[in-house]
Formats: structure tokens, sequence, C-alpha cells
């Protein structure tokens, strides 16, 4: 039994390095492949929990992780980096190594406030949860130190993985049509951001939302 | 019996002598006005629907004097101050007018607040918002609240009296508005500031500590003396009329506030007298000064400005609002035998034997102080309204207006008429409408186990206007005749003597120059300051102009509510920046924001 | 209750048709909005008079708060429907926004009315979750419909917050799921908000602890409340003045409500004190934070946002205090809000178009060229900053009072309320007295003023009536809804 | 009806010994100040024959003047008029003192000087509104030590009325003078040099344009209307001699018809002590400028609330 909660805190760690990883790159199709990771891994994640748990809808959620979160959102991204032939990040607020040191930091606050959590009997991977703050943190640090917008949506949808994940672990998913109302929310969510990133860079003609201070006071 | 819009709450009125007294006022005058308003109307533009809005303004007042609960007391009275607002923004074109009607609404909101605060206070001692209730559980709550419930009162309603230092809106708002509007704001509106004050200090709560007396004694003086000093250093007619309806209020409060701290010595004949004093003087202002303003809208009519240094000669051209004028200046200046003497004489023998039966030295001595302060402010209200009637009405026309000036229609005339027969008859009726007065005022209020009331102190000193108003022509008109039996003279006119030059009107006093000795008296309380400026012909050392400018420094004005208003609006500056439009920053907010939820949540 | 659904159905159907019927979308719009208003109104005094009933196998719930909840959609989504017949006819005219355009306008317009009806109606919290993130992505295109830097600066800051904070509002929801399966056992249903409700108590506390946190942060974004209230100002200025009215009026509300119904879980299990003194909390930063934006503004419908801001703190704070008074008068100030908002936003609007900016500075002397706006808009102002005999006043006073009868921080609270509507009432009537008197600089032309705009005085005359009276309907509606707030279990 | 007749007979003749008596006191000064300057000085007579002399002449009247300046000559005399019958130096009770008490009489004294100030500016010449602006600003600091000081000294006798006060100082003898009664008394005195327009204050004998106070008013007035204006003004200064007299050393009064002369000739010797004192003050100090009045006025306002609270601390 416990060889499932090995596995899934494998794919835990996995998940987290590649979140670590997430904050050092610049290059932004390097950043949406890195959802593509994170997606696939949590695609697995619900998988062996399926097979731990045996429930029918923990299988559907997993195609679904799969179907959305692994190929039909990093599509979008990628068709909108495309359309506008964007390659690289310009300098984000915080140097590499500093943001580096912020998410490690970050991540050991997550494993502390995890560990006050207490979700006792929840599924024996004991390190998932802390896993999946630390995501949310990471999230939110990329999100405050990218300027260009479609960094910051990738922040945003770290974010939403960890919770995803967080899920997954402590509830065996939510019952089948929230997580389907959940997918298709975010599937929208990714689409009307499309829309107006690419209208701000009609508008700006450029990605950088530094342009987007002038509403003050 | 309404049932109000919330839970619990009930609508209701409460009519009981007070309120009788205060309904027949705001009635009289604002009869009296509204005939004016229709002659004066036609002069100054006023928006569609002014009328049905005064009309509104009337009934409001009504409401407030008859609220039996604090919910209605509250609509009543905003909806008052709302739509005297709207009344003061009639010619909104000006600057200073759209300025005077914000300070005025602002004040009289934040007056509100305090109100409400104070009600909620009662309320939470008594369980109920209904007026009967709290005036039976008065004794009920402790010193300490009733005295926060006091003060809290005393500015809510102070404000509206425009009681000093609460008093900027009034000298900003009455000038500008309509004459009709300005002559009911400052005869009645003010008033009920009073009302309110009254309900307060004797229907609401027990009787409280001897300072709370001291405390209205001290407002008052300082809204007497400095009311009369700034009006003195006025030169604009209706702003000389606003800073002597402050100056009045402070005479009304002297005797509220004696009659709040015979109250609190137990002293229930000096709480009769004194506050028959108030209230009778409440009845008189609202006369005269209604009576003021209306000889100030016609004079503005007629001539066009109401700047006194370009009046004067109105006599000739317009006798019957002469009359009248003279009429209600001799009143405010407390002349026997109009019944401005009356009000003023009852409140000095209400503040002497409240000296005289207070025990100790030092709640002894404030009414006495008190008195040489009435006694000041009577004598400069004399000198002011010398100022105000001289320079605008007598010798010689100062400006090519007030020369082609004509009399106002009889619309306006009628009333004014009134007022003034009205003035004469309050004094001379004295006695009766005392006593009367005495009578209205619920027992509870006024215990008046003395003698019946009129214009008697309790012990000693009587006051018969009717005698002296006997006595007055007769020995007037011995003067004229006894010496015809010396044989007849003959009276030939002649130029006035100035010098040998032919007398031209810049040789008589101005206002400015009519003041300029009380100013410099009084130089350190009134803080003139003047600036000249000499222009010298083309390099040469002879001097082409001089010009004069002086104005007296606005202290409360500067110091105290600008410096506020600045510093809340630079601290507003200092908060604003932290929308400073960056993404980043708000997200930081907002984990924060969790942050601290998570931390309380532990 | 079989009419809920309906309710939900029928905007979705107008925002189909309005992308079909391209022309006549504006018509479609406008009567789908008066049918959901009809609808609404029978849906709303209905659950006020029976007490709370499912419908669809459990999947709609609707209670007196989820009835007051759309009452107020249904009204405003109608003043914002009508008022947006002549806005965009004007807008096109100018050139703001192409002919094309038009028919995407009402199509998100519908979405979002529909989506904004669906919060209240829905019973099971993820459904709800769900609901209030589509408000959010409808009204997003919506806020950026004008394509100018602003429009576009304000929507991607409206949709990344909100999305950031109902992420976190998810995470709350999560746990309380993890606490309700964990106590009540595998059935689905446990997320049915009526089954939580009932067995409160088996929740473990310190989970509903971190859970409320959560979730008044999250849903607390889309309500506008400090400090989460960044995004409201630029959203609602930078909008199209019918979206502005929608968002002000009927998605804060909606949010609020998702807070309220946590609220009532957390009263539950942890009983009152905690998560009223949070709310009482936030009410009150909410309200003072508004003042100094106020003070100094320089933009009108933001000054109309902040006092948004302000007016979602007088709720909260109102909800803090407890108590039947105060419960009554805060579901009373919640009607007052949306009503007297949605006038003076369309008032603001109709000057914004008229005299083409919406800068403080350069509006003036609006009352000689355009008397019934800048009429409305002083009176919705004189309304809006609680003086009386306007309603706000009276719900204000009602929370005042209450708060002066309650605990210590309750009587802070009031003194809060006092003191920050006093100022909100100095700032606010600063800026619109020069907007509405003086003398105009230019003649702004005639034709900006719609036909639509006129009837904001059917808002106003009702908020002057209900000052003093209110109807028995909206009574024992109120009293419901105080009923809903307060039990304790 | 017959005590009513004596009643308004006795006012009649108190207004009568007054009238006469009036200019009596002026020349007495004017005759006192010459010794004491050592030259001869005009005769006691000489205000009788000024007054008389004017009362036959004709006057010229300001073209510029109004009824304000025709009808100011009866008011200003009526107010003195009626102020001299409230006062209790002559008969027990003053003849009027059921009508009116010492806050009457200053209302009386400020309805003559709103009367004549007005009248100053009627004429439109510089020197009157002068005139008008400087009398009723010293009028202003004046009043407060009047005021203060009457309450002190009607502290002792409980009410206002001028005949209640000056009985209590009868039954209880000249010992009863409590100090605070002296400082009352002291600040009264520099209340009346005021008021009067005496040498501190203003110089009544010049009729320097710069320098005048009461008489600038008085300037555009010729004939017979400046001749009763200024037997009023001698009215004015002997009424407020009068009350010194019946405030402070009320003895020797008449109760029945024939004590009267007694009465009379008590009178004429505390009036002339009065004058007395008055010329050795102008005689010892000289004029104060304008601007130094208020000193001398705050002075006196000093006194009476040193008055004030002596009587209540001392009680």
């Amino acid at each position: 039994m416990n060889d499932a909660g090995a596995v899934v805190d494998g794919l835990a760690v996995a998940l987290l390095a590649v979140a670590l990883f997430s904050v050092t790159i610049r290059g932004l199709v390097a950043g949406v492949w890195i959802l593509v990771a994170q997606s696939a891994l949590l695609a697995l994640v619900a998988a062996t929990m399926a097979l731990w748990s045996g429930a029918t809808h923990m299988w559907a959620a997993a195609f679904l992780t799969l179907t959305v979160r692994a190929i039909a959102v990093p599509a979008v991204l990628l068709w909108i980096l495309r359309a506008v032939a964007l390659r690289r990040e310009t300098r984000p607020l915080l140097s590499t190594r500093h943001a580096l040191i912020l998410a490690l930091a970050l991540t050991l606050i997550a494993f502390f406030a995890a560990g006050r959590l207490e979700l006792a009997d929840a599924f024996p991977a004991h390190n998932a949860l802390p896993v999946s703050l630390a995501l949310i943190f990471v999230g939110l640090l990329l999100m405050t130190t990218r300027r260009k917008a479609v960094s910051q949506l990738v922040g945003l949808i770290t974010i939403e993985n960890g919770i995803f994940l967080a899920g997954l672990i402590a509830t065996l998913g939510m019952p089948l049509f929230v997580e389907i109302g959940i997918f298709f929310d975010l599937l929208v969510a990714v689409g009307v951001t499309a829309v107006l990133t690419l209208r701000i860079n009609e508008h700006f003609d450029t990605m950088n939302t530094d342009q987007l201070r002038r509403l003050r006071g | 019996m309404l049932t109000g819009p919330l839970p619990g709450l009930v609508l209701t009125w409460q009519i009981d002598g007070l309120s009788a007294f205060f309904a027949l006022v705001i009635l009289s005058i604002s009869a009296v006005t509204g005939i004016y308003a229709l002659g004066n109307g036609r002069h100054h533009a006023s928006f569609p629907g002014s009328g049905g809005l005064y009309v509104l303004f009337v009934f409001a007042m009504l409401g407030v004097v008859v609220a039996g609960d604090a919910f209605t007391f509250l609509i009543a009275w905003e909806t008052m101050s709302l739509v005297s607002f709207a009344l003061v923004l009639t010619e909104h074109r000006r600057e200073e007018v759209r300025r005077a009607a914000w300070v005025y609404v602002v004040m009289t909101h934040t007056a509100t607040a305090f109100i409400v605060s104070a009600f909620l206070l009662l309320a939470r001692g008594s369980g109920s918002l209904v007026f009967a209730e709290w005036t039976a559980h008065a004794s009920a709550s402790d010193a300490g609240i009733a005295s926060v419930i006091f003060v809290l009162g005393l500015v809510g309603f102070g404000t509206k009296a425009g009681m000093i230092p609460l008093h900027i809106w009034l000298p900003q708002a009455h000038p500008v508005a309509p004459a009709h509007v300005s002559a009911l704001m400052s005869g009645v509106m003010i008033k009920l500031g009073i009302y309110g004050l009254l309900r307060l200090s004797f229907d609401w709560l027990a009787p409280g500590p001897a300072w709370w007396g001291a405390l209205i004694l001290g407002l008052g003086a300082a809204s007497a003396v400095l009311g009369v000093l700034y009006a003195l250093m006025e030169h604009d007619l209706k702003r000389l009329l606003a800073y002597h309806s402050v100056e009045n209020i402070g005479i009304i409060l002297f005797g509220v506030g004696a009659a709040v701290m015979a109250r609190a010595l137990g002293l229930g004949a000096i709480v009769a007298l004194a506050l028959s004093a108030a209230l009778f003087h409440v009845a008189n202002h609202a006369t005269f000064k209604a009576l003021l303003f209306m000889g100030a809208g016609a004079i503005d009519s007629a001539v066009g400005t109401r700047d006194l240094e370009r009046l004067g000669g109105l006599v000739r051209r317009m006798p019957f609002t002469a009359l009248s004028f003279l009429v209600g200046s001799a009143a405010i200046s407390a002349l026997p035998p109009l019944n401005g003497f009356a009000s003023e004489w009852l409140t000095f023998q209400s503040l002497l034997q409240l000296g005289r039966l207070a025990e100790e030295p030092q709640t002894a001595l404030l009414p006495l102080l008190a008195g040489g302060a009435l006694a000041l402010t009577g004598a400069l209200a004399v000198a002011c309204f010398v100022k105000a009637f001289g320079v605008s009405f007598l010798a010689l026309p100062r400006s090519t207006q007030a020369a082609a000036a004509r009399e106002v229609g009889a619309l306006e005339l009628i009333p004014m008429a009134t007022l003034a027969l009205l003035c004469i008859a309050l004094g001379l009726a004295a006695v009766p409408v005392v006593t009367a007065i005495g009578s209205l005022v619920p027992a509870a209020m006024l215990p008046h186990d003395g003698p019946a009331l009129g214009l008697a102190a309790p012990a000693g000193g009587r006051l018969v206007l009717p005698g002296i108003a006997l006595a007055l022509p007769t020995f007037g008109a011995l003067a004229l005749l006894l010496p015809r039996l010396l044989g007849p003279v003959r009276a030939r006119v002649a130029e006035t003597w100035a010098c040998g030059i032919a007398l031209q009107p810049v040789h008589e006093y101005t206002a400015m120059a009519f003041a300029k000795p009380i100013r410099l008296m009084f130089r350190d309380i009134v803080r003139p300051v003047r600036d000249i400026g000499v222009v010298h012909r083309s390099g040469t050392r002879f001097v082409a102009s001089v010009h004069y400018r002086s104005h007296i420094a606005p202290i409360f004005e500067r110091y105290v509510y600008e410096a506020l208003t600045d510093r809340l609006v630079a601290m507003a500056r200092v908060v604003r920046t932290l929308q400073n439009g960056s993404l980043q920053t708000y997200l930081a907010y907002l984990f924060a924001a969790l942050l601290v939820a998570l931390v309380l949540a532990r | 209750m079989t009419l809920a659904p309906v309710l939900i159905g029928v905007p979705l159907m107008a925002a189909l048709l309005c992308v079909f019927l391209g022309r006549r979308a504006a018509a479609v719009s406008a009567a789908a909005s008066v049918v959901t208003l009809a609808i609404g109104s029978v849906i709303a005094f209905g659950s006020f008079a029976v007490p709370a009933e499912r419908a669809l196998g459990g999947l709609v719930y609707v209670d007196a708060l989820s009835g007051l909840i759309v009452l107020i959609v249904a009204l405003v989504s109608a003043i914002a429907a009508l008022y947006a017949v002549a806005y965009v006819r004007n807008a096109v005219a100018t050139g703001e926004i192409a002919p094309a355009q038009v028919r995407w306008f009402y199509f998100w317009l519908q979405l979002s009315i529909a989506a904004m009806f669906a919060v209240p109606l829905l019973n099971n919290l993820g459904l709800m979750w769900v609901a209030v993130e589509m408000t959010t992505l409808t009204t997003a295109l919506l806020v950026a419909f004008f394509r100018r830097g602003h429009a576009l600066e304000a929507a991607w800051k409206y949709l990344m917050i909100g999305a950031v904070g109902l992420a976190f509002g998810l995470f709350g929801l999560l746990l309380t799921y993890y606490a309700a399966s964990h106590a009540l056992g595998e059935a689905a249903s446990a997320l049915a908000w009526d089954e939580l409700r009932a067995h409160a108590s088996a929740l473990d506390p310190s989970l509903m602890r971190v859970a409320f946190a959560l979730v008044l942060v999250g849903f607390g974004t889309k309500a506008g409340l400090a400090p989460m209230h960044t995004w409201l100002p630029d959203a609602h200025g930078q909008a199209p003045t019918p979206v502005s009215v929608l968002l002000s009026g009927a998605l804060l509300n909606c949010a609020l409500y998702g807070v309220l119904r946590f609220h009532l879980l957390a009263t539950g299990t942890l009983g009152v004190q905690f998560s009223s003194d949070l709310l009482l909390g936030i009410g009150a930063l909410s309200i003072l934070v508004a003042v100094p934006f106020v003070l100094v503004q320089h933009d009108l419908k933001r000054l109309l946002a902040y006092s948004s801001v302000e007016h979602m703190g007088i709720v909260a704070l109102a909800v803090g205090i407890g108590g039947p008074l105060a419960l009554f008068a805060a579901a009373f100030h919640m009607l007052n809000h949306a009503l007297a908002k949605s006038t003076l936003f369309v008032a603001a609007g109709a000057l914004g178009q008229g005299y083409g900016t919406l800068r403080l500075a350069r509006l003036h002397g609006a009352i000689e060229v355009a008397p019934l706006p800048a009429l409305g808009l002083v009176l919705g102002t004189l309304a809006i900053t609680g003086t009386p005999p306007f309603a706000p006043f009276t719900s204000e006073f009602g929370i005042a009072q209450a708060g002066f009868l309650g605990r210590p921080s309750a009587l802070v609270g009031a003194v809060v309320l006092l003191a920050g509507t006093v100022l909100v009432f100095g700032g606010m009537l600063f800026h619109v007295l020069r907007v509405a008197v003086g003398t105009s600089p230019g003649r702004p032309h005639k034709a900006a003023f719609p036909f639509a705009a006129s009837f904001i005085g059917l808002p106003l005359a009702a908020l002057l009536v209900m000052g003093v009276w209110l109807p028995p309907a909206l009574r024992n509606g109120f009293t419901a809804v105080a009923g809903v707030l307060g039990v304790v279990p | 009806m017959s005590e009513a007749v004596t009643a308004a007979g006795l006012a009649f003749l108190q207004l009568a010994v007054f009238l006469a008596l009036a200019p009596g006191v002026n020349g007495l000064i004017k005759q006192i100040k010459a010794l004491l300057q050592g030259r001869r000085g005009p005769p006691l007579l000489q205000p009788y024959f000024d007054i008389f002399k004017l009362l036959r002449k004709d006057s010229v009247v300001s073209d510029h003047a109004s009824a304000v300046f025709r009808w100011a000559p009866a008011v200003y005399a009526a107010a003195f008029a009626t102020a001299a019958l409230l006062l209790p130096v002559l008969w027990t009770p003053a003849p009027l003192a059921g009508w009116g008490d010492a806050l009457a009489l200053v209302g009386l004294f400020a309805l003559a000087r709103f009367a004549l100030a007005l009248a100053g500016l009627d004429t439109g010449s510089a020197f009157g509104g002068m005139g008008s602006s400087r009398e009723v600003a010293v009028a202003a600091l004046a009043e407060p030590a009047i005021l203060l000081a009457l309450f002190a000294v009607a502290w002792r006798s409980g009410g206002t009325d001028l005949s209640g006060m000056s009985a209590w100082l009868q039954t209880h003898g000249a010992a009863a003078l409590a100090p605070s009664q002296l400082l009352a008394a002291g600040a009264l005195v520099i209340a009346v040099i005021a008021e009067t327009g005496r040498v501190p204050a203003d110089n009544p004998d010049t009729h320097l344009e710069l320098t005048m106070i009461h008489e600038g008013m008085l300037l555009e007035y010729s004939g017979r209307p400046l001749g009763i204006l200024m037997w009023a003004s001698l009215l004015k200064q002997t009424v407020l001699f009068a009350l010194l007299i019946a405030l402070f050393f009320p003895f020797g009064l008449a109760s029945s018809a024939a004590e009267l002369p007694l009465a009379l000739a008590v009178l004429v010797l505390k009036l002339g002590a009065l004058g007395l004192m008055m010329s050795l003050v102008e005689s010892s100090s000289a004029k104060l400028r304008i601007l130094k009045v208020p000193e001398l006025l705050g002075a006196a306002s000093a006194l009476a609330l040193l008055a004030l609270v002596a009587e209540v601390v001392v009680g």
C-alpha cells in the first residue's frame, strides 16, 4: 500500500524540482514546456491515486488533467507566443540568484506551514501537501517578479497546479462535476487572457507589463 | 405613530410647550419672510421650484420641533439643512457661493454625526429612541456617559446655532443666500440649535455638574464678544448681520448657560428666570434679525451692492426702509423701550442673581464675568449699528447706484413694517409675553415656584417698559415745546461746513474709518492686517495715489479649519501613493492580507 | 422553485441571440433584462415569504439571502441593460466602439448577468466558486472593451488579481471540502451548502479557521474589500458605464454573498466571535482606506468606485456587528447601495459622454448644460453618502445603533462608520459640487444625454421613500435575511 | 388718584431741580478750576446765560441732514430726563423707581448715545463722524466698568433697584461701606469722567477739532437745538453725579413734604462737593491721547472686577 505513497512522494519531489527550475529560466517557450511537465506529473499523480483508491472519477480527473492542463492550455500559450513572435523574457525584477534563494526560502516556509495543517489521515504521501504549498508560493513569486504578460500567466497556472495537487492529495479530488467546472473554468480563463494579451501586444506592441502602470491614485 | 423602516423603530410626535413656542416663532417669521420673498424674488435669479423648497424648508423646521423620537428628529434636521443648502446655492455661478454652500453643508453634516452619536449613547442608556423614554430614564445614566453625551450634543447643536468656534459657516453662507432665505436661516433656523441644546440639557439629561453651565457661559461669552467685534470690522452689510447672529446666539447662550448652572446648583427660581430670558431673546432676535436681513435685501435690490463703502444717503431715497431698519437697529442694540432691551435686561438679572446665590466663589464669579462680557457686547452692538445705519442711510450717497436708488415695492415694505411694529409691541408687552413663556414651557424644565414671572427679578429691580415708553415722548415733547415760550425761531438751510470747500461724499466717514478706534483698541483680539501701497508719479517723489487695504486675520478659518483640512489632504496624498499602478505591488498587498488573515486564524 | 434555472437560462439564450441578431442585439438584451427582472422579483419575494427550499435535485438552493442577491442582480442588470441601449448607441456615434463589436458587447453582458444569477442560486459551493470565476472572466473583456491603453491595463489587473484571489478562495473551499468529507463521509453532496450548514458543528475547528481566512481573502478580493480592492477603481473607472453599473451594483454583492455563506459555516463551527471580528475588522479597514482616495480624487468614476469599496466595507462591518438589527440593516444597505450606485454611475456616464472626459478638473457647470444628470449626480451623492432623508442613512443609522448597543469592538466599528461617512461626504460633495454647479466651459452636445438615463429618477424616488417607510414585502424580506444570517444552530 | 397726582408733581419737581442745578454745577467747576489756575474765570451763572442766549437764536440746518438730525436733540434730552427721575436723591423712593432700575439707567444712556452719534453722522462732515466714532468707542469700554460696578453695589441689597440700594445704605449707615464698595466707587468715578467727557478722557472746554469727542457730534448744531443739546449734556453730567451720590452717600433724603427744602440744600452741597473733586482731578491731570483712554477705562473695569471679587470672597 505504501508503494503508492512512495510513488506519489517521488512525483511530488519531481514537481518541486520542475517548479524551482522554472524560477531560473528566462525563455518563455521553455516556461510553457515546464508547465507541460508539471501537468504531466500531476496526471501521473492522479493516475496513481486512481489505482490506489480505485475511485472511477479519479481516472476521469487524470484524463482531464492530461488533456486540459498538459495539452490544451500550453497549446494556447504557444499559439500566443508564435502570434507575438516573442522569445525571451526581459530582465526580471529579481536576479536569478536572488529568485532562487527566495524560492528555496518559500519552499521551507511551505513545509513548515503544511506541518501545521495536520491533515492527519489523508493519503499517506506525507510530503505531497508541502509541495503543493511550495508550488503556490513559487507561482506567486513568478507572477510578482516577471515583467512579460505571458510569464505572469505561467505563474498563475503554477498556482492553479499547486492547488489542484493539494486537492488530489487531501480529498482524492473534488466531486466530478465540480472538477469539470474547474477545468472548464481554467480553459476559459486562459482563453480570455490570451485574447487580452494579444490586444495588449497590438496596442502597446510589447508584452512588457511595465507599460501597464499609468492608472494611479 | 408610524412604523419606521428599521425593526423596532417607531416614528412618533411630541408636542409640548417648548415645541409650541418654537413652532410659533418659525411660523410667524416664515410667513412674513414668505411675503417678502414674493416682492424681493423679482430682483434676483432663482431656479424653478425654489418657492417649493422654501415651503419644504419651513415644514422641515416644524418637523424638528415636533419630532418625538431620534430618527424623525434626524430626518427633519438634515432635510432642513439640505433644503437650506440648495437655497443658498441659488446664485451658484459665483465661486464664493459654491464654497460657502459646501462649507455650510459639510459642517452641518459633521454636526449631525455628533448628534447621532449623542442620540445613540442616549438610546444605549434607555434602550429606545423615543424622547419620552429618555426623559423617563434621564436620571439612570451615570455621570461619565452623561457628560460625554452633553459635550457631543453641545458640539452638534452648537455648530447649527453658530456658536464660536463652530461658527465659520454662518458668515459665509448667510450673505450669499437670497435675502428671504438668509432672513429665515438667521432668524429661525439657528434657533433650532438652541432648541436641541435646551432639550438635551433639560429634557433628556438629569441635572449634571456645574461645569456644564460654565462651559456654555464661556462659549456664549466668546461668541458674543468675538461676534460683535468681527461684525464691527465688516463692511459687507449681510456679513455684518451674520456675525451679529453669532453675537445674539452668544446672548441666548448666556441665558441657557445660567439656567443649566442654576439647575445643577438646584436654584429653581433662577432656572425659571434664565430660561425665560433665553427663550424671550430667541423670539426677539428672530423678529429684529429677520427685519434687518430684509432691510439689507431691500438695499441690495435697490442699490445693487451690499458694500457699506458704496452706500449712503438712502434715508431720503428709501425712507420707509430706513425707518424700519432704524427700529431694527435700535432693537438689536438693546435700547429701551424695545424688545432687545427687555430680554437683555432679563439676561443681566439672571446672571446677577445666579452670581449672588451660588455658594462657592468660583461658580459665583463666572456669571458675573459673563455679565461684564454682555455689557461690553451691548455697547459694541450700539457702535456697530450706529455704523451700519449711519454709513448706509445718512449723509451723502457714496456711489452713483446709491444716488439712483429708489424705494422698494410694497410687498417688501409691509413685512418690514410688521416686524418693526412687532419689535415695539414685544418691548411694550414684555411682561405678559415672558409670563406666557413661563407657562408654556413644561413644568419639568421650568420649576417656577417663585412669583409669577414678568420683568421682575426675584430679589428686587423692576422694569416697566410701557412706563419708560410713556416718559420718553412726554419729556421729548417738553424739550421741544418749552423753548417755544421764548418766542419763535427760524431754521435756515445751508451747506454743511467743511472748512470752506464744498462738501464731497469723499469727506464723509467711511465704515472702515468709523470702526478704526475700536479696531485699534481690540487689535490683539482682532489682529488687523494693513497694507498701504503708494504709487509715485514716474521717476519723481510726488505721490500719484495711495492704496489702503485692511482686513482682519480670519483666525478661526486659517488656524483651525484650514490647518485641519490641509493636514487631512496632505495625509490623503501620502496614502494615495499606495495605489501606484503596478500589478506586482497589488499582488504583494493581497499576499500580505492573506498572511495576516492566516496568522489571525491560528 | 422551478423558475431558478429559467432565470439563468434567459440571459444565456439572450447572449446567443445577441450574437446572431447583430443589429437588434440592444433590443434583445433590453427585453431579456426586463424578463429577468420580472422572474427575479418573483423568485426573490417568493423566497422572502417561504423558508429555504431546494430544487433540481439539490443543485439549486434558494433562501432569503440568495433571494435578496437575486433581487439586487435583477434590478441592477435591468438598469444596466436599459442604459446600455442608449450608451452604446452614443459610443458608436462618437466612434469609441466599432459597430461590429456591438453584438459582442451584449453577448458578454448577458453572459455575465447569467453568471451573476447563478452565484446565489447554486447550492454546491464548488459550482458557486466556478460561477463567481465566470463572472470575472465574462466581465474582463467588457472592461477592456474600449481598446484604450488604460482599459487594457485595468482589465489585465482585474483579471490577474481576481484569478489569484479566487485561487486562494478555491484553496479555502478545498479545505472545507476536506473537513466536510472527513466528518460527513464520502457523500458527493459534502459540498452542498445546506448540508454543510446543518452539520457545521461537526467540522474540524482549526481547519475551518484557516479555510475561512482563505475564503475571506479570496472572495473579499472579488468583493472589493481593502486591502485587496486595488483592481476596483481601475476596472470600474475604465469600463463602459453600463458595465461599471453591473460591476458595482451586482458583482460586488455576489462576491460578498460568497463571504457571507462561509461566515455562516464558520459561525456554525467556531461560534460567532471569530468570523464576526474578522469581518468587522476588514469592514472598518475598507471604510478607512476609501476615505483618502475620495478626498484627493481626479476622476469621477474612480470616485464612485472608491465609494463602492467604502460601502462593501459598511456591509461587512454590519454583518460583523451581528444581531437582528445590524443584519436587517446590512441587507437593507446592500439594496440601497446597489440602487444609489447604479443611479450615480448612469448620471456619471451621461456626463462623461456629454463632456467627452471624466476628469473632475474639466467637468463644471453641468446643471446648466445637462440639468437632469447633474441633479441625479447631486441627489445620488447625497443618498450614497448617507444623508437623511435618503434610505442609505436609515440603514447606516441602524448599523450605528446596533454598534452602539453591541460589544466594545462593535462600538469602535460604529464610530469608524460615522467618522468615515462624514469624511467621504465632505470629499465626494466637494468634487460633485464642482461638477454640478458653476459655469460650464464648453458646450457639450445635447445628444449626449439619452432618454434611458431619465429614468434614474425611479431608483432615487425609491431611495427617498424607503428612507422613511419600507413596503411590508421588503421589510419581511430583510427580516428573513437577518434570520438566515443570524441563526446560530 | 390723589397720590398719582402728587407722584407726578414730585417727578416734575425733581426734574425742575435737576434742570436748574445742571448749568450751575458746570459753572461751579469752571469757577474752581479758574481759581486753582490763578485766573478769574467766567462768572458762576455763565452757562445759564449761554443756554438762554442759544434758545432764543435762529438755527442753521445742513441741507444733507435728515429727520434724524431734527429729532436727535429731543430723544437725547428725553433720555436723560427719564434717567434723572430714576435716581433717589431728593425723595426716598425715586419718582419713577417703579418703572426702572440701574440697568434701565444704563439703557437710557445707550439710547441717548445712539441718537446723538447718528446725528453726528447725519450731516456728512468728517468731524461729526470722528466724534461719533470716538464716542461709541469710549462708551464701549466704559459700559462694562459701569455694569460690573453696579453689580458689585447691587450685591449688597440683592437687586438692581436704585432706591433699594440707597435705602440699604441708609439703614446700615456709612460704617457698612465694605472695601468692595470703595473699589466700585473708584471704578464708577473713572467711568463717570469718561462718560461726561471731562479732562483725562476728553476736554469739554476746547473746540480743537482733533481732540473733542463729545463736542464733535454737536458741531453742526446751532441756535435752539444746540441750546437744548447743551442743556441736556449738562443734565447728563448732573445725573451721573447724582448716581454717585445715590449709591455711595445717600444721607439727608426727604421722606415728607416738610423736609424737601432741607433735602434740596443737602443735594446742592453734595453736588458742589463732587464739582470740587472733579475740578481738582481736572487741574491735576492732562488729557490722554485717544488711544490711551482704553488703559484708563481698562483700569476702571479692573477696579470694578476687584470690587466684585472682594464682594464674592469677603461677602
